[in-house]
């Protein structure tokens, strides 16, 4: 398993889409002038989630609901559990504090939608096939973990008397009704309805440049997260490993339950990037306003600058290869 | 044509300080403000204009005295430790006193 | 027919443009921060007139001008006589002030790009043949009714001795050098010139993704629309029904227009749409700067709140079910 | 180094309103302005920067004392009632004053 | 609450002395500043914001009132004659001082 | 071969991407608001550029390095050698200072990636076929020239005792890290890592709607160039003809040199047009860092007003007929 892990790592590094990554990762290290301005990135973003929600509605429609609900279940199950345990770890161990815990523990039982694009498209390129219904899991594992973790830093920070249900009413209304989930859940909904009919007349614009818009998308993600990489030395040692062996953990308890519920080995590998992915736009938007003591500093720099370049780059082929040796496809 | 003294408040911050900023408008009485996102520089890092989440925004919003000390007095209170933000207050003239 | 009736605004609920739009609009009325920024917003505008434009011009040229030539003269009659009517029933029924009758009545006689593209998609999504080059009417209708609309409301304000000659000279050089029109008259005769041969050569960005990117721009226009559903109020039942009733009027006079003009099925619809359809981006330009007496809320709300959501769920199907009965398809 | 005293004339308006706008200045003969888009909430509702054509902007002017007050003026008469619009007055200085 | 007078300085220029002026607030020791484009017309003449390279920046810095006049003084100095551009001072007033 | 000459020049006049470079011009000329706002330029300069650098890279992991090396490095002795005999006819036939003779000669010896890419798709539309890795030439020419000319400039300039090293490494960093460079060498390395398994992948958006776009980004590079048509007065006769004289002459010489490099006829044809455009963008901001005293009104007329238009209407034609010539190709 190890050279296949190896070589796994090596053909994920020479696509197109990593090779982008890490020529934005170049563009920012070289301070190069090069740079996405705000509208081109929401642009890219809403393409980007719209074709894949719209992809995933068009799935559950064909795949039938009956057959999604099992393995959904257990991905908002997952997300719900992520920061229990993530939230004492960073605490007792990281001995970080209690509110920093807490936002921590929310940017990693959430996820990553752009992790989980780049994990279909890394199975693509293997010609790996997956359930295309996996978008669910994407769309409701944004949430539960986001809603757990601000109560565990509202729990933290508590004065006496003080009622927090306001801001999480706040944080409900940001997880729910924030641009991304909308337009996921929106676009879902919509394939979901429209079907294949909908699906051959859109193809030509949310299927066949997906792949190169994404590559290109990865460009601005690099320059994002190596913006952040100055910040590394401030988070610490813990943070670095917690960024990376969480992950790990995840990925594997992800592809474990996934195998579970049934689903291909593909989907499987899915569930596990789900699970291993940190969220790095609606977590922290949430948080800053719901917990405005914790850190954007930790939380940012673990879920922007560690544990998405390490689920990019090394993280998609590890999680493959894990689900592969459990479905024993690999001798 | 007469020129009436007027206050004119800036306020820099990050984007996700949005919302509660234009509450606090609301609530002090402002009768309108203009807002435009900016890069920026400052003590909590610098904020490129890329991600509307990370970006900075401007608000600049024109009241007579009394709301306009009222903001500030608020802002201090409720914002400056929780955003990355910075305020300022000008003195202005306008024609139609009655409009701010 | 009324079976029909529904089932065809049923399909067409169902289809992704309108489902796009719908989505449009819950993000505005739940609140969510979704937004398109300025710069999204011009270029898919850019993209979807040059595109139908460059498409119109190529089929005129593969047509021929002696084809085009009586339907188009057809439609600039429609644009001519509708603020002609549309006045007085303003004036007299809807007790609305002159210039505000005038303004809306110039809205009413032009054309929506956006309502016209959304029809073409409507007819492919059917497999339903239209002539191409209908884009030429497109065209031609947007201007007239604007200067008409200007010139009656100037003389309903004219103090005496006044001259209205410069304003109308800034309104005719918004209305015929205006972003929309150049972009749109441009690319038509540059597919004029370029033909078939420029056709293949740029199909794979005019022709591919086009329907995709309409839904992803009534998306945006969904929620430009819902932005003034709060002003549904000012305006008064009159209003509200004017702009639905109208629409009914002037696409079924459109419909008999293209059949008598010897256009096909598909085109005498498209027809009829274009006279339903109120134009909300050159009308309101061009008269906020001539009649600035005039009251947007009245003429925006009319046209983008009323007639343009109205047009795209419902008129779209109940104007082909009226062409098909005019033209004999349906017992 | 010596400092001037100027005008800084800010008109915040309707979009729409921009080519009467510029042409007021060259009229009371400004050497140039700076313009820029922005959001804005006031009287006339909210402008969401999304359609230009819907949209506002800020134009900046700096003038001498004189044809900033007839650019005032000019505004007051023709365009306040006209347009969706606020502008105000400051003091501000500048080294160059025979360049404004 | 007490308000402290502070300086503004607004620099507008063509987007390629970016660099160069963000070096020169360094220098003179400003603590942060805010940036976005802007179209303009001037002497040298007009910007319009498409192409970044040929476009125009507005640059807001706050500063007590002597690195201010440095940062005036050094921009006649080096930047007026090189690049399209003006500065202007105004005062304002702030509540945290210590933070500029 | 006139008649040949005016057919082909006809030919080109009435390509899609031609005629909306015209639209544009006129767009401009009659002050129409049609504009393409910052964020959408750089939208579509970071596509056109990044896909003809993905697609050179390809071609070169395919033809090996060792068939590019040698033309490559004729390339870049071009660009070298062009200042050098540019700078003393600017100086003494057009009697221009010596710094705006230096400045003007790094635009010219320096290339226009526009016109490159618009080179591209004229042999395409003939169906001419080109070695696609005549993209790396682009690469390596667009820096050697701005160094040489800001070198000439800082002699011409330099007060006695002052070092001209820090202005240098500037340039350099501008030359070698600016935003073009670092997308096109770096969509070049991706393309070569990449290989034939990333372009199949990618090719729905870096290949089929790459004509199209280069179409609508040449209506934007018609407005920019028609802003400054106003200048041309204030250039001179001379520059005017420098401006078209120059590029007739160094295309002719890039023809030759390719065709003794071994290139082929489209290949050849892609080498002259380098050597005959003039930069626009890299050129003037290295410049106008480097050499203030230069006076962008002549530079930037030269390259953008006269230059530019000139050689995608007229140019590419010629330099075509030229390469056949030498070719062979016509009798
Ligand atoms: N001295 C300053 N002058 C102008 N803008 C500033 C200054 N300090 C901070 N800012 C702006 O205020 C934002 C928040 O500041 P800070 O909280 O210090 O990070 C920065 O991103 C800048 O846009
Ligand atoms: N009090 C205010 N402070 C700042 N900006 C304002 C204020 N009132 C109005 N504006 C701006 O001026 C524009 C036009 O104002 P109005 O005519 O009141 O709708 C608004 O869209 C705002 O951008
Ligand atoms: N009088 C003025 N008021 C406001 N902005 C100005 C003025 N003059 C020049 N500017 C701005 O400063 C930039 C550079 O000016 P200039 O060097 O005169 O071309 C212009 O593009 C405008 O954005
Ligand atoms: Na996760
Ligand atoms: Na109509
Ligand atoms: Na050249």
């Amino acid at each position: 398993m190890t050279t296949d892990l190896v070589q796994a790592i090596q053909a994920n590094l020479l696509s197109p889409a990593v090779l982008f990554f890490l020529l934005g990762v170049f563009a920012t290290l070289s301070k190069s002038d090069l740079k996405f301005p705000e509208p081109l990135y929401l642009g890219l973003t809403i393409y980007l989630l719209t074709a894949i929600g719209f992809k995933g509605g068009v799935a559950i429609a064909s795949a039938g609901i009956a057959t999604v609900w099992l393995p959904a279940l257990m991905a908002i199950v997952l997300g719900t559990l992520i920061p229990l345990w993530s939230y004492p770890i960073l605490r007792f161990i990281g001995r970080l504090s209690p509110v920093d815990s807490a936002a921590i523990a929310a940017h990693y039982g959430s996820v990553s939608a752009v992790t989980f694009i780049a994990a279909t498209n890394f199975l693509q390129s293997l010609n790996q096939p997956y359930e295309e219904y996996a978008t669910a899991f994407l769309a409701v594992m944004e949430s539960p973990a986001i809603i757990i973790g601000i109560v565990l830093g509202k729990l933290a920070t508590q004065k006496p008397g003080e009622s927090f249900l306001p801001t999480l009413k706040v944080a409900l209304h940001e997880a729910c009704l924030g641009r991304s989930v909308v337009l996921l859940v929106g676009a879902m909904l919509i394939g979901f309805l429209s079907g294949k009919r909908g699906y051959d007349a859109t193809s030509g614009f949310f299927v066949a440049p997906f792949q190169g818009v994404l590559a290109l998308f990865l460009l601005e993600m690099g320059m994002v997260a190596a913006r952040r990489f100055g910040d590394l030395r401030k988070v610490g040692l813990f943070l670095v490993a917690f960024g990376m062996l969480m992950p790990l953990l995840h990925g594997s308890l992800g592809v474990i339950l996934g195998h579970a519920a049934g689903l291909s080995l593909g989907g499987a590998t899915l569930l596990g990037v789900l699970a291993a992915s940190a969220s790095y736009i609606a977590a922290p938007a949430a948080v800053r306003l719901s917990l405005p003591e914790a850190s954007p500093t930790l939380y940012l720099t673990a879920a922007l600058a560690i544990t998405f370049p390490f689920n990019i780059t090394v993280g998609l082929p590890v999680y493959f290869e894990i689900a592969k040796w459990l479905f024993g496809e690999t001798p | 044509m007469i020129l009436h003294p007027m206050k004119l408040v800036t306020i820099i911050c990050e984007a996700l300080a949005r919302s509660h900023v234009t509450a606090l408008l609301d609530e002090v009485g402002a009768h309108g403000y203009t807002l435009f996102s900016v890069e920026g520089v400052g003590a909590q890092g610098s904020r490129v204009a890329d991600i509307e989440e990370f970006a900075n925004i401007q608000i600049e919003v024109v009241l007579t005295s009394e709301p306009a000390l009222q903001l500030m007095t608020r802002l201090e209170r409720d914002f400056f430790s929780r955003f990355a933000m910075i305020a300022y207050l000008s003195d202005i003239q306008v024609i139609r006193s009655q409009k701010f």
